[in-house]
């Protein structure tokens, strides 16, 4: 954060998903900046768009969704940028960032890669598409980057197929491939929701390893506000496409400001605190991703909404402190202190 | 994002109309947007309706041999005559003379001469199922007038009564094979997927050998062992038996396959555990989760058993005259030559394709809807 | 609520699952998934098992609920009048004992027939079991839309029409239509989104205090399972390694793997950088487990006698039970 | 593989005992009622060769056991070993079941997958349109009307797989050059539904595929399009069409035989239809024995391939 150059800025980024049963907005005006070397957390429910942030940002957005509004300035130095939006998404440009200079890791391992081919070609694949390399070469890189994230003996598994390894090593297999180019932004989308604690322990203490070595930006995202807590020093909180609250890591565990973010920490059990006390959920369900949201997205779950001007208004992201952003008309009003 | 799939019919308002609607309705409505498995339903409903009616959509007993006017080409309705528009379509006067040089008759219509084309028009009698003796045909002429709207055989027979009387054939033959062999491969696909292990085994055994036989030159051995002394009717249940012989493993297996997944499925385990019977089980919860599956399944299998018999007949050894059945109409085809010379002989393939291209429209909308629930 | 009646009791339980090979389909092994595993459960209380996947919880639950018979053992429910041997009984008088326990599924999508209104899902138990039919029934089906917290004039709605959270309601309702005893929960609430876990999680709460409910809890989240439970079960490799209390659990544990377990759980303590210590490796085969210990391989305590001989559950403290050969000696650090 | 075929021999040899009567007998009668002279040796030597006056189950085994030891029988019909009656023919339907399989394959892939990267464009509907089309129009039904075709527009029969001056001789350069100049028709004939019904597996199978998480990771890496699609749903789609082969073949055969008929190819089905009519038992049986063969060797072939293209069957 010292040396605050972005990586990445999305501006006003808006995705649509045309399906037959009509428009689902799942991006709705996103402003948010991805600094060098910085981790970023961005934590929501099932379908407030976190995903689909990630997928903009490298063009692979799955069909019937479209990018309609907004741009996405990728730095490569201060003054040397484009803007991922005007890329042809199968045009060679975006395809030599993908992978290369921005790669992305999904949530299942097992679904991640192609039961058909080796490992070893996997990774091998997207060695020799991004570096002047031949096989040869392209195999020793690839055995030697299996050894880093924790592979062991990595000159067998790299002639195994995805099947016979365990859903821990897949994962490392998938964040091999994704460092194999050294790349300057690393997406990764739920990366341990599918692995038994154990093995995310073990994964997550990989990824803070390897960012160090990497030097690398990294975009965590994930519904699990104690794995962000950990991986994270800044914080995006989404709900519905939107952000609603954004701040260090530290100060949105101790000081939220949205109701939507005190509702979450409030409703997940925290162990060695006290159970006697009952957990405070938030009412209601997010609602019907067809409906078009006029006022607040979480004003129909919320403590605080007030229906004369919630109702009807969307509250910007305003900055309520140096790096304090939230969402909210009345977020000064109820605040509650989350420090021990 | 489940909760939303399958609602395209209904406006917003009527959600509370969509959240309490049945199984059936929801296929309805998502099989209603396959507008082409739509249309084929209305064209087969039509052929179905045309082969029941049969005697009374037709114009002529298909056994009465019009000697006069052997091969005689199709008959073409004109609106048009005595050089006006009218309402009331006509057919000419169909007369022949023979060809100098070829001896062949060649037809000519006169145009003086008009018929105009009745509706409820009285004509040969017939008894409709053998049951109600009557003689109003849905069109016809007056005597002395003929209407060959697809022309004549080598024997002088309409051949447009012959293709919708050959149509109760064909396309009941398709329907009642198909009924026999999903009764059999519901009861050998049930009893394999549910029993599971020796029973399951040998059962699969059975499929897979059935399936390794090329069907056509096995519906032929069978046929061929048919004795030539059985009556028609034998014969025809015979036919359907044989076709339905293969048809069933294919039954089987999707039968087999749903029960295996079905099986496993969460809430047959909740029935289970809170002490619904096996039968409960069976009829409430895994029947009628897979029976739209074996519905488009046995619908896609239609089309290969009205195939199997006009297949069988046209070589000979399926039904045979008196029955009239599609395959033994096409039976007149058999060489180029007849073709070449009567081409509106070959005009059944017509009405086959449609069946099939409709039976195969109709399977792939039920496909579609099948499983309003699925993601 | 603490009546000290013992519901539950199992005993030495174990299931083999025969691995199967080749065309004669030769049993060519086992697969331990439940291996020797014996605990009680006081009426009222809730038990809970944790362990990551693979490691035989859900088999535990399954082989309580009949759904699969077990190898060898014994499930002992004891009822106010009379002792149940579940292992021991009978097709027909297990369908007229499937009234006193009762499952919630994981799924709340699969565990639901879609093509079954609410009222016939919730009716179902109540319907098979000649319990209520027609009105009655649909009284009883209203009264337990309400207890769980559902609107009642949804009724002849189908499952589609509602949300995981309220699925997941649906489901509670029909594991308590019959008034069960003890009712199993196999990981009810992962499947949700966050904020809706917590709204089942308290209904779960609130029920068992209303009804004197007893739960088996079934899951992998160890701060869901510190929330909900009286006792904790921790599986590893289809046996018990610890199972007490659950304060002791967390504050006063005797088993590296729980320690491991409970410092791998990834906690909301910005700021804080606590020390946290990863275990290595992968879990054990259970077709094939190590000698010795089970968790000798992944142990950071481990000596020579964890590779040879075979631990057995040995109570430490009072009702503090534990499968480690250093248990006495070893200092483990809890939350 | 073994259990399979010899319950095929049964079934095949139960079917051609199912006529009532046999050949020989009706044969005798028949030329006795013509007071011709009987071989009566010849027929005494041959009801004792295959024990017709035997029961059925040691018909069946001196059957089997003549057939293990390369004797097919003897076909009453031709007067002649059923050896020399089929093995040109059998060749012959072999050899266009399997150029129908190639063709097959090499139109539906890539059809399929047009299809399916453009789905619900023109393209797509325009090829829905004709693969339903061609799923309706069976074998002989459009070997009649391409029949009917060649002789109203062409004016030629294109009936034969072989020119009149090839038909009786002896295979050569030039008589195989001729086959594959009439070869091309009932490889059409005989492939269109298939090709239709691939075309839309393909598709489907494409279509479920393309937006597989194993493709998104594909496509992060930054490799193009094509390559991409070739690389990983296409290879995945075409699994269920590979073991979908053994399917295919027979389904291939039975279509040969009818349309062999309609256009009175020199392969085994006139022959065989004529076998049946005449209850020429041995020829028959053969036939129907050798094509069932036929198939369960191109199971055999399409599990091997499966577990090639799969490398998840070579660990189960």
């Amino acid at each position: 954060m010292e040396n605050a150059s972005a990586l990445i800025e999305v501006k006003n980024l808006k995705v649509n998903f045309f399906l037959d049963e009509g428009t689902v907005e799942a991006v709705r005006g996103i402003n948010l900046n991805i600094y060098r070397n910085q981790t970023l957390g961005i934590v929501g429910e099932s379908g407030c768009g976190k995903s689909v942030l990630a997928q903009a940002i490298l063009r692979i957005i799955p069909y019937p969704g479209k990018i309609v509004e907004g741009e996405i300035l990728y730095y490569r130095s201060d003054d040397d940028f484009v803007d991922l939006v005007k890329l042809n998404n199968r045009g060679k440009e975006i395809r030599n960032i993908r992978g290369s200079e921005i790669s992305i890791i999904f949530q299942e391992p097992m679904t991640a890669l192609s039961p058909l081919y080796t490992i070893g070609n996997q990774i091998m694949e997207a060695i020799i598409l991004h570096q002047k390399v031949n096989k040869k070469e392209a195999r020793e890189l690839a055995i030697d980057i299996l050894s880093k994230v924790g592979i062991p003996r990595p000159d067998l598994c790299i002639d195994q197929y995805p099947f016979v390894l365990s859903g821990g090593l897949c994962q490392r297999a998938v964040i091999a491939m994704a460092l194999s180019c050294s790349p300057n932004l690393l997406i990764a989308d739920e990366p341990t929701t599918a692995l038994d604690v154990t093995i995310q322990a073990q994964i997550l203490k990989l990824f803070q390893d390897l960012q160090k070595e990497f030097n690398m930006s990294v975009i965590f995202i994930t519904h699990d506000l104690a794995v962000i807590s950990e991986m994270t020093n800044e914080v995006v909180v989404m709900y519905l496409g939107l952000i609603v609250e954004q701040a260090p890591a530290i100060e949105i565990f101790s000081s939220p400001l949205h109701p939507y973010t005190q509702g979450l920490l409030r409703s997940v059990p925290k162990l060695g605190i006290e159970s006697s006390e009952r957990l405070q959920s938030i009412k209601g369900t997010v609602p019907d991703p067809f409906e078009k949201i006029k006022g607040c997205p979480f004003f129909p779950r919320c403590p605080l909404g007030d229906s004369g001007i919630c109702k009807d208004n969307n509250p910007v992201l305003n900055t309520v402190s140096p790096d304090h952003k939230v969402a909210c008309f009345f977020w000064d009003k109820k605040k509650i202190n989350y420090a021990k | 994002m489940r909760l939303f799939k399958a609602r395209e019919n209904i406006a917003k308002q009527e959600k509370e109309k969509y959240f309490v609607a049945t199984p059936r309705q929801l296929m309805w409505w998502k099989f209603k947007k396959h507008k082409l498995a739509v249309v084929a339903l209305y064209v087969l409903l039509l052929m179905y309706f045309l082969a029941v009616f049969a005697e009374f959509v037709s114009p002529y007993n298909i056994h009465v041999r019009h000697t006069r006017y052997l091969y005689s080409p199709p008959q073409k309705i004109h609106f048009f005559y005595n050089d006006k528009f009218h309402l009331q379509p006509v057919v000419y006067k169909l007369k022949f003379r023979i060809d100098s040089i070829t001896l062949k008759e060649i037809y000519y219509e006169v145009p003086e001469e008009v018929y105009p084309v009745k509706l409820f028009c009285r004509g040969e009698r017939y008894k409709w199922w053998g049951l109600f003796e009557t003689d109003i045909h849905l069109f016809g002429v007056k005597p002395g007038g003929t209407i060959f709207l697809l022309g004549t055989d080598r024997m002088g027979r309409d051949m447009l009564s012959r293709i919708i009387s050959g149509s109760r054939i064909s396309l009941s033959i398709g329907l009642i094979g198909v009924s026999l062999s999903f009764i059999f491969g519901l009861i050998l696909g049930g009893i394999s997927g549910y029993f599971g292990g020796t029973t399951d085994i040998i059962i699969q055994r059975i499929i897979e050998v059935l399936r390794s036989f090329p069907t056509i030159p096995l519906w032929m051995g069978l046929s061929a062992a048919l004795p030539m002394t059985w009556s028609p009717l034998k014969v025809y249940f015979a036919i359907t038996v044989i076709l339905s012989l293969l048809g069933w493993t294919g039954v089987a297996r999707a039968v087999r396959g749903r029960f295996l997944t079905l099986r496993e499925e969460d809430f047959a385990m909740a029935a289970y555990l809170a002490g619904a019977s096996k039968w409960r089980i069976i009829y409430k919860h895994l029947l009628p989760s897979f029976l739209s599956h074996i519905i488009v399944t046995i619908t896609l299998r239609i089309p290969g058993m009205i195939l199997g018999e006009t297949a069988l007949s046209y070589l000979g050894l399926g039904l045979r005259p008196p029955i009239t059945s599609w395959g033994v109409l096409l039976k007149e085809c058999q060489n180029v030559q007849d073709i070449a010379h009567h081409p509106w002989l070959i005009l059944t393939v017509v009405f086959i394709i449609l069946t099939i291209l409709s039976f195969n429209f109709i399977g792939d909308g039920l496909r579609d809807a099948a499983d309003p629930y699925a993601t | 609520m603490q009546n000290d009646r013992t519901l539950l009791q199992v005993k030495n339980l174990k299931k083999y699952f025969p691995i199967k090979k080749g065309v004669f389909r030769k049993v060519h092994g086992y697969v331990k998934a439940v291996d020797d595993v014996s605990f009680s459960i006081k009426k009222g209380e809730t038990l809970s098992l944790v362990g990551e996947s693979g490691c035989g919880k859900t088999t535990i639950g399954r082989l309580i609920l009949r759904a699969i018979k077990a190898t060898s053992g014994e499930i002992i429910f004891h009822l106010s009048d009379k002792e149940v041997k579940i292992n021991k009984l009978h097709e027909s008088e297990l369908k007229a004992f499937r009234k006193y326990m009762q499952l919630i599924f994981q799924d709340p999508y699969s565990s639901l027939n879609p093509r079954m209104t609410v009222l016939e899902i919730i009716g179902e138990p109540l319907l098979v079991n000649r319990v209520a039919s027609g009105k009655v029934l649909e009284d009883r089906v209203v009264e337990l839309m309400e207890l769980v917290g559902l609107n009642s004039k949804y009724l002849r709605r189908y499952p589609h029409a509602f949300s995981g959270g309220q699925r997941q309601r649906i489901g509670v309702a029909r594991a308590l239509a019959l008034n069960p005893e003890l009712v199993i929960a196999d990981e009810p609430v992962s499947a949700l989104d966050v904020s809706i876990q917590a709204q089942i999680l308290n209904l779960l709460k609130d029920i068992q205090q209303k009804q004197n409910l007893t739960y088996f809890f079934i899951s992998h989240d160890l701060s869901v399972v510190e929330y909900i439970s009286d006792t904790v079960a921790v599986m590893y490799v289809g046996q018990i390694v610890e199972i007490a209390k659950t304060k002791n659990i967390f504050n006063h544990l005797k088993h590296p793997y729980t320690e491991a377990l409970l410092s791998a759980v990834p906690r909301i303590d910005p700021g804080e950088k606590r020390e946290r210590y990863f275990l290595s490796g992968e879990v054990a085969d259970p077709a094939n487990p190590p000698d010795g210990c089970y968790f000798h391989p992944r142990c950071r305590y481990a000596e020579s006698i964890c590779k040879t001989k075979p631990v057995p559950l040995t109570e430490v403290v009072t009702g503090h039970f534990v499968r480690c050969h250093l248990a006495e000696e070893l200092d483990l650090k809890g939350i | 593989m073994i259990p399979t075929l010899i319950m095929i021999s049964m079934i095949a040899f139960v079917i051609i005992q199912l006529p009532p009567g046999d050949y020989l007998t009706t044969k005798i009668a028949q030329l006795q009622a013509q007071d011709e002279l009987i071989n009566e040796d010849l027929i005494e030597a041959l009801r004792e060769q295959y024990g017709l006056d035997k029961p059925i189950y040691v018909q069946y085994g001196k059957w089997i056991w003549n057939i293990l030891h390369g004797d097919f029988g003897f076909s009453w019909e031709w007067q002649k070993p059923v050896k020399d009656v089929i093995g040109e023919r059998i060749l012959l339907t072999a050899i266009i079941s399997f150029t129908a399989t190639f063709f097959i394959y090499v139109i539906s892939i890539p059809v399929g997958i047009f299809s399916a990267t453009h789905k619900y464009s023109v393209g797509d509907y325009i090829i829905t349109l004709i693969a339903f089309i061609g799923l309706a129009l069976p074998n002989f039904l459009l070997a009649l009307l391409l029949l009917f075709a060649g002789y109203v527009f062409f004016d030629t029969s294109l009936t034969g797989l072989f020119s009149a001056e090839f038909a009786n001789v002896s295979w050569s350069g030039a008589k195989v050059l001729d086959l594959l100049k009439h070869l091309w028709l009932p490889v059409v004939v005989i492939g269109t539904t298939s090709t239709a019904g691939r075309i839309r597996i393909m598709r489907g199978n494409l279509l479920d595929e393309l937006n597989k998480p194993y493709v998104v990771t594909a496509r992060a890496k930054g490799l193009s399009e094509t390559k991409l699609l070739l690389k990983y749903p296409v290879r995945m789609a075409l699994n269920p069409l590979i073991s979908g082969l053994s399917v295919l073949l027979p389904h291939l055969v039975s279509g040969a035989t009818i349309t062999s008929v309609v256009l009175s190819l020199p392969t085994t089905g006139p022959m065989l239809l004529g076998a049946l009519r005449s209850q020429d038992v041995y020829l028959g049986g053969a036939f129907i024995l050798l094509l069932s063969t036929l198939t369960v060797i191109s199971t055999l072939l399409s599990d091997i391939l499966l577990a090639w293209a799969d490398p998840r069957i070579q660990y189960e």
